[in-house]
């Protein structure tokens, strides 16, 4: 093997689903050694690009090479020998088995040739979550854990391939910065032992942050390869969009003051062990955003205003009502994004549209029949606005890319109008063009009187959305501060990790 | 897989129907295979089961199983042969007999739902259970049911010349997959068998829907029930006995997925339209029982092997 | 009353006076015990004969027949039907249809309409439920298809109109023979349990009523201690092993059919008790019973059918029906006292050849 | 769900299992059902559903279920039969029962992952078809097995002084828990019954593996057979009848997910043990078969209301 030869040559690729042309003669080249950005819109045909370089799927025609020798990819093992890994976006865990049995799935230590040495498995999986900072039990089944830790098993399962080429396909989508910080470090310290790394994301920064190159995508073409340092934000949204639309994603002062009477009190809630002692408050039309460390704690506040869980103590109140159940928080005009699209957002074998109406069944029908054609006039216009990428809406919501995904989950909940509309991490993989779409009509229900909590891992789209911010730390708010006090993205990261910011106007916790 | 192929494999049920009646029609359409009154006789030997797996493929739709339509069938037409023979009108009768696989259904759906146990073990529970009651009220003595009304509504008679078994399930068969279909019901069903977390969180009660669809399966079993002792004129412990995986067969055969949130009631009219069909003509052609039921067997498998690679 | 102490059947009825004064009788070898369903007296089968003249009237009329039965699997259904197919063969019938309703009245409904299509001139058939099925047949004797019953009779049929004739084994004799040989096995005193088929079931249900009547005509001194159901010939086993662990000293037992007598075989030697301790009498021939009995294993007695005569009885019974001859309502087949000593001759009458060297072996043994 | 509430759910069939022996031993302890022998009974009429739901925990455990069970064990029963009959030695038999499973289980699972017909269906049709050729090979005639070895081996023999049907049961169980627990093939069975797709992407051949567990339900369903005819010196077509249903209940009793990628072996053998212990206590009771129907029922349906809700 010489080194003249990249690590991976992709030529002239093709792929269609039906009659659907997904990748349209692509070329791919990776360099030993170099961090690639793989970048586009949703739908551009990243994922697809990548799951025939793992043998998910088969391509149409094309020819690759790996070190200048061409291989041929039929399964997953093929290219598990070729050297390839790969952190799938919609992840290939298995729920029912535990965090150390999923990270060295197929390629178990083994007692004898027939055997398994799940201790070996075990103290493997634990040094690869060391490593990747997370200090969590490999026998925990992995259908207890959040999104975000999830996500971190997958990265670890990756990693534990030992592979030459690592595909990592938005593998910080549900990562907070801290989780992505020390992911950046590995990521780094991979590619000087000369690993070579696709990195595909619709997170800017990070880009500019770890890669050397970067291709460009759009609709199922190539459309730029450059080095990093040669390129600059707007040009890059320009290229994947082909239109500069992330101005919409700069944070604005709405120049608005919340008095008066709160439409949700929170009091003492406690959750064991995660949440001690949370109270704030929200008022109609204004956004608040909370922020903290994965597995603060933030989902299950959300979930129990929601009424889907009951707290250990404390109380929450709509209306200066109690929240009983699910059934009550609804019927007062709570809506919720949960944060994993893929189980709880979505019925992946059911139509864009079926999926779009399931929780607006009320609005498109006469209380017993429903009504498609009313639904379809509004989904048609969502569709549109989102720019969700979906041959029909008949199309089986499982054949949509990961953003047109998540897509549908958040439009499907602002058909219906609500009064507290919580997001829990809702801009997942959404590419930027989109997140400025849904920042616009996030701002545009607000002033038109919804309350909204946002809850985002990603401390940029806080910034850039919300009123007023609340900062969770060990169980407990430790501070609840308007946004135009906070002056940079850096003291939002500090504070997250307990180091509270300098306020010129406190604002009296509620 | 080609979209022109995806059409014949979901409706693979009905070409094979088709083909089952067309290769009937020529071996033994002279033999008395291609009458009316043998499409009625067909028609209506499967009303009862037919019936049975409608309601059976809400349940599955919403992903679970009910095994205990066959004893809920029997206790039904005991408790209205009873009541009969009690003295009471044969309404008052019939609704008892549908009340108690009312209840059935809604102590199936409330152990479900509220205590969490799986289906199979639930209804396999209750299936058991039921038909120890069945056969201890009446001493599994059959019970007599006097009644003309009765019996020609729900069995023998007929209604401009159709069979009322037919009018029965072609009615059920209807209301069905309009409520599958095209009510806010039959979405929630179909949304709760799909994926349940994801129907909970858009403000489904699932538990609600999946309670509903064991009183749907409990009622038009104890309907099922009706109609066989209307047919036989009597009610006896030992009905429908093995209906509960013959009414699987149905439904799946139609096109149902056994997980949940994919369901057709055409399809499993279709489903069991075919099982009689093939049970009728084979003993027309004259097969022993043994080659009957070799045959019927590799035409299950058959039928299937056009439909589609499921995605589980 | 020496049955006083057990939890009978479900559909248990205390055996009629006419039943009872038959049970008082000391020998009933040579008479048939049981009435028919409207009270007939039972001719016996030998008398059912078809001249050459009728012969040649039957083959001209290219009659067709469809058989409809309850059930298969055992030698009485196997044996039947090879008795009804011979002779049908030798009368010129066609067999046109045969269907097997596997113990479910529905199915046998839904066979019944399916043959109907097929428009056969004669039907024999076993009705499973003399009240569920009862329609089905009226529609059939309604069409102008004649029917022969095999063991009971549909509901509101009669003889010469509805139906043709009834042919059974004598099942109360059936019943009484048992406790006879019960008795026997056990030197005339002891304790027995008896197994029975849980569901009402017209000719199990007869069998169980002549049992008892005899048990209390003429074997005060055996005491009937337990009588439990099983619901199925396959769980035989599972029921003695239950009855043998809670009455260890058990000295015999009526273990219904073969299959389950068989199953009593096996947990009694599991058990441990030895086959001198604990006798079993059943109420069907076939080669395992048979062959236990040879061996000198737990089966002391067999009271079994002539199934074979059954079958051609029937077919007779139509044949003669079909070319408007006039044919007794109710026509009976004795049973047979089954032991060790007349074994292979008893053999040789039920299957028409010689017992296998498997029986003949252990016998000389 | 707290953490010590989930180890008693988890844990559940042993605790019932536990309770329902106590209810015994202090009810009807002193009227035999405390007793060796009886405990011995108990084991041994239990064996072969007992190994047929090992093999049908792995297959419920790779997602698929096996409703051919029950006439796989009369077919290898008739085969071994008809070939000691033929004069072979009864090993040679005994392998051409054992094989002609292994085949029915290779046909079921080439169908179900080749041409992906739903393995309900699929097995089902089997079910008949298997049916109706033991019916045909014999004639429905039982086949009598005239050979001592083979009937103490497999049947009513002894080792030790411990029944061979108990020794099989026991041995299969330690086999299967080490396979499903600690080896590479019972992790990528529960790996392709949890996520399919998932284990796909994981390099996993999920159809070898479902293929696999197909097999070796053939095989369990053909051993099964044996072991009846060994116990019965005899071998008949309708052996195994309405196993499917009870072999499913003994699976998901012990624990094991009807939707796959969860499974016991060691909870499977509790609940076949558990059934077989209350069918024998209550018959020992001296209930008639409609209360044994109730409590048995009642009983199956209690057990598994101390269990987990279900994820699903
Ligand atoms: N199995 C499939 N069948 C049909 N269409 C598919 C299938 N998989 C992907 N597609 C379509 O191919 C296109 C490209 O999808 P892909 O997942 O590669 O996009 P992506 O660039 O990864 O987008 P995202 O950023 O949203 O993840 C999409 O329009 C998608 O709907
Ligand atoms: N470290 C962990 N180990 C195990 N389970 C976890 C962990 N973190 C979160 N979970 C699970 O995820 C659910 C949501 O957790 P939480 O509310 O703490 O999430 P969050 O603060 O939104 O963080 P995340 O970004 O991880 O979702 C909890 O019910 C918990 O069971
Ligand atoms: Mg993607
Ligand atoms: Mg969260």
């Amino acid at each position: 093997m010489s080194d003249e030869h990249p690590i991976l040559e992709m030529r002239d690729i093709e792929k269609s689903f039906g009659a659907i042309s997904v990748l349209k003669k692509v070329d791919f080249t990776l360099q030993r050694g170099e961090v690639h950005a793989l970048m586009g819109g949703n739908g551009a045909g990243k994922s697809t690009l990548m799951k025939i370089l793992t043998g998910v799927y088969s391509m149409d025609a094309g020819t690759i090479a790996v070190e200048g020798q061409p291989i041929r990819l039929h399964d997953a093992n093929d290219a598990k020998r070729a050297g390839i890994a790969m952190i799938y976006q919609e992840f290939s865990l298995i729920p029912t088995l535990t965090v150390g049995q999923n990270i060295l799935l197929n390629h178990e230590p083994r007692a004898g040739s027939l055997f398994l040495n799940d201790r070996a498995a075990n103290r493997l999986a634990r040094s690869i979550l060391e490593d990747l900072g997370e200090d969590l039990n490999p026998n925990t089944l992995v259908s207890d854990l959040s999104a975000g830790m999830m996500q971190m098993v997958e990265i670890a399962k990756a990693l534990s391939q030992k592979a030459k080429i690592l595909v990592m396909d938005e593998p910080t989508a549900s990562l907070s910065e801290h989780e992505t910080e020390t992911l950046f470090k590995i990521i780094r310290k991979l590619k000087a032992a000369g690993i070579s790394i696709v990195y595909i994301s619709h997170r800017m920064a990070e880009i500019f942050e770890l890669c050397d190159r970067v291709t460009v995508m759009r609709d199922g073409q190539i459309r730029m390869t450059e080095p990093c340092a040669n390129l600059t934000i707007p040009q890059l949204v320009e290229t994947m969009l082909g239109a500069s639309s992330a101005s919409e994603f700069t944070w604005h002062d709405r120049h608005k003051e919340f008095h008066g009477e709160p439409l949700v009190k929170v009091r003492g809630l406690a959750m064991p062990p995660r949440v001690v002692d949370v109270s704030f408050d929200i008022h109609p039309g204004e956004i608040v955003g909370l922020a903290g460390l994965m597995g603060s704690g933030r989902t299950e506040i959300a979930e129990a205003i929601f009424g889907r869980r009951t707290p250990a103590a404390g109380e929450i109140l709509i209306d200066g009502k109690p929240v009983s159940d699910q059934k009550h928080a609804i019927d007062s005009g709570i809506a919720m994004v949960p944060e994993d699209r893929r189980r709880m957002g979505l019925v992946l074998d059911h139509s864009v549209q079926s999926n779009m109406m399931a929780p607006n069944l009320d609005r498109f029908s006469n209380g017993i029949f429903v009504s498609d054609t009313n639904a379809s006039g509004v989904i048609e216009r969502l569709i549109g606005r989102f720019g969700i990428k979906t041959s029909s809406p008949a199309k089986a919501a499982r054949l949509l890319s990961g953003g047109n995904q998540q897509k549908i989950v958040i439009s499907k909940w602002l058909i219906r109008n609500p009064r507290l509309l919580i997001l829990d991490e809702p801009t997942i993989g959404v590419d930027i063009g989109a997140k400025g779409e849904i920042t616009a009509q996030i701002r545009e229900l607000a002033d038109a009187g919804t309350a909204i909590l946002l809850i985002s891992s990603e401390l940029e789209e806080l910034l850039a959305v919300s009123d007023r911010m609340l900062i969770l730390h060990e169980g407990r708010i430790v501070q609840n501060i308007q946004r135009r006090d906070i002056t940079s993205e850096e003291e939002l990261h500090h504070a997250v990790q307990g180091h509270l910011i300098a306020q010129a106007d406190p604002v009296h916790a509620a | 897989m080609g979209s022109s192929l995806g059409f014949i494999q979901d409706y693979s049920v009905y070409f094979f129907f088709a083909a089952v009646l067309i290769f009937f029609a020529v071996t033994i359409g002279d033999q008395g295979f291609l009458t009316v009154n043998n499409f009625f006789n067909i028609a209506r030997t499967t009303a009862m089961i037919s019936i049975v797996s409608f309601a059976m493929t809400f349940v599955i739709a919403s992903g679970e199983l009910d095994l205990s339509v066959g004893s809920v069938c029997a206790l039904s037409a005991l408790t209205c042969g009873l009541a009969i023979q009690g003295g009471y009108d044969w309404y008052v009768a019939a609704s008892f007999g549908l009340l108690s696989g009312l209840a059935i259904g809604l102590a199936n759906g409330l152990l479900v739902t509220k205590i969490g146990i799986p289906s199979f073990l639930v209804t396999l529970g209750m299936m058991q259970l039921i038909r120890g009651v069945d056969m201890r009220v009446t001493y599994t003595n059959p019970v007599a049911i006097p009644d003309p009304t009765f019996n020609s509504l729900f069995g023998a008679g007929k209604l401009f010349g159709i069979p009322s078994l037919i009018i029965w399930s072609v009615l059920l068969a209807v209301v069905g997959h309009v409520v599958l279909r095209y009510t806010t019901f039959g979405r929630r069903v179909l949304a709760t068998g799909g994926n349940r977390l994801s129907a909970d969180y858009s403000g489904i009660n699932t538990s609600r829907i999946k309670l509903y669809t064991f009183m749907l399966s409990g009622l038009a079993a104890a309907l099922a029930g009706l109609l066989y002792s209307g047919m036989m004129q009597t009610a006896r412990y030992n009905f429908g006995e093995g209906m509960e995986l013959a009414a699987i067969a149905a439904v799946i055969l139609g096109g149902t997925s056994l997980f949940g949130g994919k369901a057709s009631i055409i399809g499993t009219f279709a489903g069991a339209l075919m099982i009689g069909t093939i049970n009728n003509g084979l003993i027309i052609m004259g097969l022993d029982v043994s080659e009957q039921m070799m045959v019927a067997g590799g035409i299950i498998i058959l039928a299937v092997a056009f439909a589609r690679k499921p995605s589980h | 009353d020496n049955t006083a102490n057990v939890k009978h059947p479900l559909w248990f009825k205390e055996p009629s006076a006419y039943l009872q004064e038959k049970a008082n009788l000391d020998d009933l070898s040579d008479i048939v015990v049981g009435e028919g369903p409207f009270g007939e007296e039972g001719v016996l089968y030998s008398d059912i004969t078809v001249s050459d003249e009728q012969l040649e009237k039957i083959r001209a009329g290219n009659f067709t027949v469809a058989i409809a039965l309850g059930w298969l699997g055992d030698d009485w259904a196997q044996q039947q039907l090879a008795g009804m197919r011979e002779e049908f063969e030798r009368l010129g019938i066609k067999i046109i249809a045969e269907t097997n309703a596997n113990w479910r009245d529905a199915q046998q409904i839904s066979d019944l309409a399916t043959v109907s299509v097929l428009q056969p001139d004669l039907v024999v058939s076993f009705p499973l439920n003399a009240q569920t099925t009862a329609s089905a047949y009226k529609e059939l004797a309604d069409a102008g298809t004649k029917i022969v019953f095999m063991d009971q009779v549909a509901e509101g049929l009669e003889p010469g109109k509805g139906y043709v004739s009834m042919v059974s084994s004598d099942n109360h004799a059936l019943g009484m023979n048992i406790a006879d040989m019960l008795s026997d096995a056990i030197g005339g005193s002891g304790k027995v349990a008896a197994m029975y088929y849980a569901p009402d079931f017209y000719v199990t249900n007869v069998r169980y009523e002549g049992f008892i009547a005899r048990m209390r005509a003429k074997h005060p001194e055996v005491e009937l201690v337990a009588s439990i159901g099983h619901n199925g010939p396959d769980r035989g086993q599972e029921v003695a092993q239950g009855l043998f662990a809670r009455y260890p000293d058990l000295d015999g037992l009526y273990g219904s059919w073969s299959i389950p007598a068989m199953g009593a075989v096996t947990a009694a030697s599991v058990a441990g008790i030895a086959p001198t301790d604990l006798r079993i009498v059943n109420e069907n021939f076939d080669h395992i019973v048979a062959a236990n009995m040879a061996q000198n294993g737990y089966i002391a007695g067999i009271s079994a059918q002539n199934p074979y005569l059954n079958g051609i009885t029937e077919a007779r019974l139509g044949a003669l029906a079909l070319i408007g001859e006039e044919v007794p309502p109710f026509v009976v087949i004795p049973p047979i006292k089954v032991t060790r000593d007349n074994l292979t001759e008893s053999y040789k009458r039920i299957y028409r050849q010689d017992a296998p060297a498997e029986i003949t072996n252990a016998l000389s043994n």
